[in-house]
């Protein structure tokens, strides 16, 4: 299998819906002409035109606005946020208008919108550009939310996404666009709502998703190599819907769980992964649940510090050993 | 004041009737706009009833005093013409052509109004009838209007979206982010202001600036906009067919203001209702401004019907009124398990994708 | 004591602090003349005059922003939200310029505002008009939130949520603003962060905040009379800062907990209070923590099927039994 | 177009440098003008350098060739006026005096950074010199001002918020929120649109939708408004000036739209930088249009100085960008500890609110 990047694999899945269907059209600040201030959607402006590739002033709650009335009539539209950060400016669009609308009609109406972008700290950009807001769209039912970790997830998810026919945010992470992972040549999709085993274990399950999972595996070699601790580690890829098979299974087999997001802790991913934990394998736990977030702060700028302000393997490994 | 193009119809300015619209109305189409008036009229007035005898909940807020804005406008619409407002919604979801069985039933909170109990007095919908609603967040529905814009010129299709809208949403922001995009994308979407003057119960001069009027802040986008007298039903006809040609014909937005009044409160839990404004302006609007007796003077004044014929259509729809309150009365409330119905498309549709993972937490 | 309604407790907070402070400002909409949507301001335009009263326009983003820079130089704007729901459409200047500016500038800024308003459902407005975001204000290091639960609470935590020097969201509830309860006359405050039992037992603990408390405390009164469980209920008032102290002690007085909130069960706060108790009293534990949350749908308009949506005494109850 | 009105100044049109605010600028005043210039373009040069030597993080949003814009603007403030911008903040930053070693330590993250490091390019503030930011958001700052201006009002002190902003960020919904409060409450505030034709990649007509220029929206609210040429320091000195006798005097906003360009691209990281722009595009603004060329050339006009003193200040500044760049360089990153300071005043000055209950969580 090829190797190719976590942001051409997006590029691709992105080109390939294009083709398969005329109705999916993608809007975003600067993701025509620039080709995407991330190159996610580079060269497709060039390949599918004006229609097909929309460049839009920075006008958020106006333009994600736009495209949830335009989901209601057929259209899909695959809304980039240049920083999923900037989705603030249009909270009230996401949540009420894509989030709500299909339950105020008694089902009448959906919307089939994605609304896609970088969703991470970590690149020194500072505390209004590093938001995290996975758990709060998951908090909402009406959205989805995935979280792709590598290249692979990347566009099989986000060709689900396309075609679901529910709003489902992508949440990706400018830190792995650059990173390169085996995806197959052949078409294939990845159903929302299951979980990936990306390391078999049997003594300790570690649960992430997005780049957290990347974190999570350099953690477990770690814990392997020189702890003689064999880690499982589960990658969720998709929040809402969640498979908590998966998770229930992981546990059961390795009756202790350290859970890692890059989440603040309050009211993160890993809290309601913890609490659900806790209410359906309590007496599997031969532990209780460990979480590893960002240090509960804004995101720092300095780039000296920002690296720690992140889960790192060694914090992972620390909550590990202390379990075990 | 208002920004004239060429592309404008030349209509009389004391007499609207002579516009094209309005001269190639039948009678039948004339006595149609009364009715669906009427309609609105009596809709609400039972709805109001019912709502002081507790058997609604939330909010209601009447449309009674604006009538000929959703019904003058509304009338002009054909196929590929949409329609979408905020949650003072009633009189334009009659004006599509819902039932009031639906809307009265929806007013409960029961299984059979038109969004099965889940939206309540401001989310009425009928998407079969181009009616997206029904919108509670001040503002909130003016991106969404223009998204129907955009999908009707994405389908190529000739049409546009009527998005109204209160005098007080004008100062959401994503009102105005839609003006630059609607502008700038030439999109065909008509933004109605429909300015009563109030918003709950600040007046206008305490919550907008402006030079002359609201629609005006159009210019700043290059966008052709106009204001026009919502009580007379031939003015608001003409000026939004030329909105709605501009559209058609050109693919452009246009803002309209229309002024009108409402007579009762905010809402009807309004309690200072009579407090921000004079009793004699409610008055006043009544005897002198009221849309549905002003029409029903235009009718007699052509010759087109007679009292005892406008008599007995109100009777008509009286009793259609009091029957929709039958209806939502003898109807189910929706089932407790129906809380989890109408979240998620895949889900309601059982597809593979509804049955993978888990999409409800808690439990 | 004489017995007032927590609108009144919270009318006469804002009116003493206004009295105490010539920095204090109220701000929101119908908030002067009209006397305030649900009448908490009810006289106080009257009283104080235009410049400490004040109408804004339906434009939650510019007079909210609007706040938080004057609190730069040092007014102290409490600013009334109509709805907390309607918060999502100014969500960037409270997440982004409350939340962060005094971390991006390094403490050289530091913003005194206070934006209240109700945050519940249960009154059939709809489920764009339900939000209840203290978990995500919580999740926001930089915010402060409260969520009070009673007249007594909500005068003690309004006064000392203005005097408080860091920017904190003040969460009521509709449902409340006509309920009574004792207030002294003389001058009193509740510091942020300390939480309350509002009923002492021993079998246990229902944690809880906001109009959840009262549903917990018919709870206990029900499982104290039916069952013969003796239920203590513990108050959090306060959501960030918390009381983790109080938390932690009645978990190990009772060994057993049921939390519940309103919230919808995805990440909402009791998920991250179960994860808490998880880390910090596993060993504790008698049984799994259980959650009682809003059931997970939009909040739906029907009067007849809305009530059943939030926490009921019935299913807290339920869930104690469960773990009894 | 712009909206002239009777308290204006009358100036020549073709020589700004009469108006009375330049008229009576000293020489040592004019100088002052120059060294401010220099220090923003010899600050952002060296920056530029450490920046592709990987000795930064994130985005360096360069200001240089909009020097003018900040330093006329800001070289008519006195004590009650303040200034806001978003990040592209590093010219505003040290217009109002703020150091060079403050301000190039945050570039690099250091714990002597003007922000402690924790704000970076984005985030300079300096409270004591009136200068609010820095912030990243795209108008995300414009109610910002807006308070600052209320702030003012409400301390009945004669002062005026300068609130800067892109060409971009006129599409931002808050900006058109806060016009709208300007106007309605009269707030001593001055948006000032840096128009440099660019928001990242997109042309101006891309992106905005107008008559004939941004700050006539600002006509929909019964704001007044102007334009200047952004190279011309005279100019800017003078429409600013009586934008802010406006907010002194009468408490009211304007809207102020000031020609310019950048020179660099939309960031350092900004790959596409010569390609949505023709060199000859950036050759011409060069050549013809630079603010400090054309400045130093005035001063040689007027006989205020000479091409060997401006080229010792010149040198002189230089040294002390160097400088400030082994300052940034020599000093320490912020502790690990330090992660947790500068959430919470409340916590930071240990008060007992501070140490009530938890304000941390994880651990
Ligand atoms: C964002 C937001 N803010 C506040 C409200 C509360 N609210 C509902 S209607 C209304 C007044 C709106 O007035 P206007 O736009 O003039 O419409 P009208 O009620 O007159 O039809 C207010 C303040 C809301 N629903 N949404
Ligand atoms: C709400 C929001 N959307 C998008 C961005 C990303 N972004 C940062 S600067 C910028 C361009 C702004 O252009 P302009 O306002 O003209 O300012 P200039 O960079 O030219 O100074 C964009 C799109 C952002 N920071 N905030
Ligand atoms: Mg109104
Ligand atoms: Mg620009």
């Amino acid at each position: 299998m090829p190797l190719i990047t976590y942001r051409k694999a997006l590029n691709d899945a992105l080109a390939e819906e294009i083709m398969r269907d005329e109705n999916v059209v993608l809007l975003g600040e600067e993701v025509a002409r620039y080709n995407g201030a991330y190159k996610v959607t580079e060269g497709l402006w060039e390949r599918f035109g004006d229609k097909r590739v929309v460049d839009t002033p920075i006008s958020e709650a106006g333009f994600i606005g736009m495209g949830i009335g335009a989901s209601m009539l057929g259209i899909r539209p695959v809304m980039e946020l240049m920083f999923w950060s900037f989705a603030y400016v249009a909270w009230d669009q996401i949540i009420n208008n894509a989030g709500q609308v299909r339950y105020m009609s008694g089902g009448l109406i959906n919307c089939p919108i994605v609304i896609r972008g970088p969703a991470n700290g970590g690149t020194n950009v500072g505390a209004t550009h590093s938001h995290t807001p996975e758990n709060f769209i998951a908090n909402t039912p009406g959205l989805k939310v995935v979280c792709p970790a590598t290249a692979y997830d990347a566009k099989g998810l986000m060709k689900t996404a396309i075609r679901d026919n529910d709003p489902v945010c992508v949440m990706e992470n400018t830190l792995l666009y650059g990173e390169s992972w085996e995806v197959p040549e052949e078409e294939y999709t990845i159903p929302l709502g299951v979980a990936d085993i990306k390391r078999e274990g049997t003594d300790v399950s570690l649960i992430a998703h997005g780049r957290a999972v990347i974190t999570a595996l350099k953690a477990a070699e770690i814990l392997a190599a020189e702890h003689g601790i064999n880690a499982e580690v589960l990658d969720l890829r998709s929040i809402r819907p969640l498979d908590e098979e998966a998770i229930m299974k992981t546990v059961c087999k390795t009756h202790r769980a350290v859970l890692v997001d890059e989440n603040k802790p309050f009211c993160g991913v890993s809290a309601q992964i913890s609490s659900m934990i806790m209410e359906q394998c309590f007496d599997e736990l031969d532990a209780p649940v460990q979480r590893v977030c960002a240090l509960d702060a804004p995101a720092i700028y300095s780039p000296a510090l920002e690296p720690i302000q992140l889960p790192t393997a060694q914090r992972i490994i620390a909550k590990t050993l202390q379990i075990l | 004041m208002p920004s004239p193009t060429e592309d404008e119809v030349a209509v009389d300015p004391v007499d609207f009737s002579k516009a094209e619209v309005n001269a190639n109305l039948t009678p039948d189409e004339k006595m149609g706009i009364l009715r669906q008036m009427l309609r609105i009229r009596r809709f609400e007035q039972v709805s109001l009833k019912y709502y002081n005898q507790g058997a609604m909940g939330g909010f209601l807020h009447l449309y009674i005093g604006q009538e000929a804005v959703a019904v003058g406008t509304v009338s002009l619409l054909g196929k590929n013409d949409h329609v979408i407002t905020a949650y003072r919604d009633h009189g334009h979801a009659l004006a599509v052509g819902m039932g009031m069985n639906e809307c009265m039933a929806e007013l409960l909170g029961k299984a059979t109004g038109c969004s099965r109990g889940k939206g309540g007095s401001m989310h009425f919908f009928a998407p079969d009838k181009n009616y997206w609603g029904g919108h509670g967040i001040v503002g909130g529905q003016t991106p969404l209007g223009l998204g129907l814009a955009y999908g009707l010129k994405y389908h190529g299709l000739k049409g546009c979206a009527l998005c109204f809208m209160g005098d007080g949403a004008v100062n959401q922001g994503a009102y105005h982010e839609s003006l630059n995009l609607a502008a700038l994308w030439k999109l065909p979407v008509v933004y109605i202001i429909e300015n009563n003057k109030y918003s709950m119960g600040t007046t206008l001069d305490r919550s907008s600036a402006m030079r002359n009027c609201l629609a005006e802040r159009a210019d700043g986008y290059g966008i052709v906009w106009d204001i026009a007298n919502g009580e007379d039903l031939y003015e608001v006809r003409a000026k939004t067919a030329n909105a709605m040609r501009r559209a058609h014909e050109q693919s452009l937005p246009t803002v309209l203001e229309i002024d009108t009044y409402r007579y009762y409160g905010h809402s009807v839990a309004d309690a200072n209702a009579k407090k921000y404004r004079a009793a004699d302006e409610i008055e006043r609007y009544k005897t002198h401004h009221d849309p549905i007796r002003l029409w029903k003077k235009r009718l007699l004044e052509e010759g087109v019907t007679t009292d005892a014929a406008m008599d007995a259509m109100d009777d008509e729809i009286k009793l259609e009124a009091n029957a929709s309150a039958e209806f939502a009365l003898a109807s189910e409330n929706p089932s407790p398990e129906s809380i989890f119905e109408d979240v998620y498309w895949e889900v309601d549709n059982q597809t593979e994708a509804g049955n993978t993972g888990r999409h409800f937490f808690g439990d």
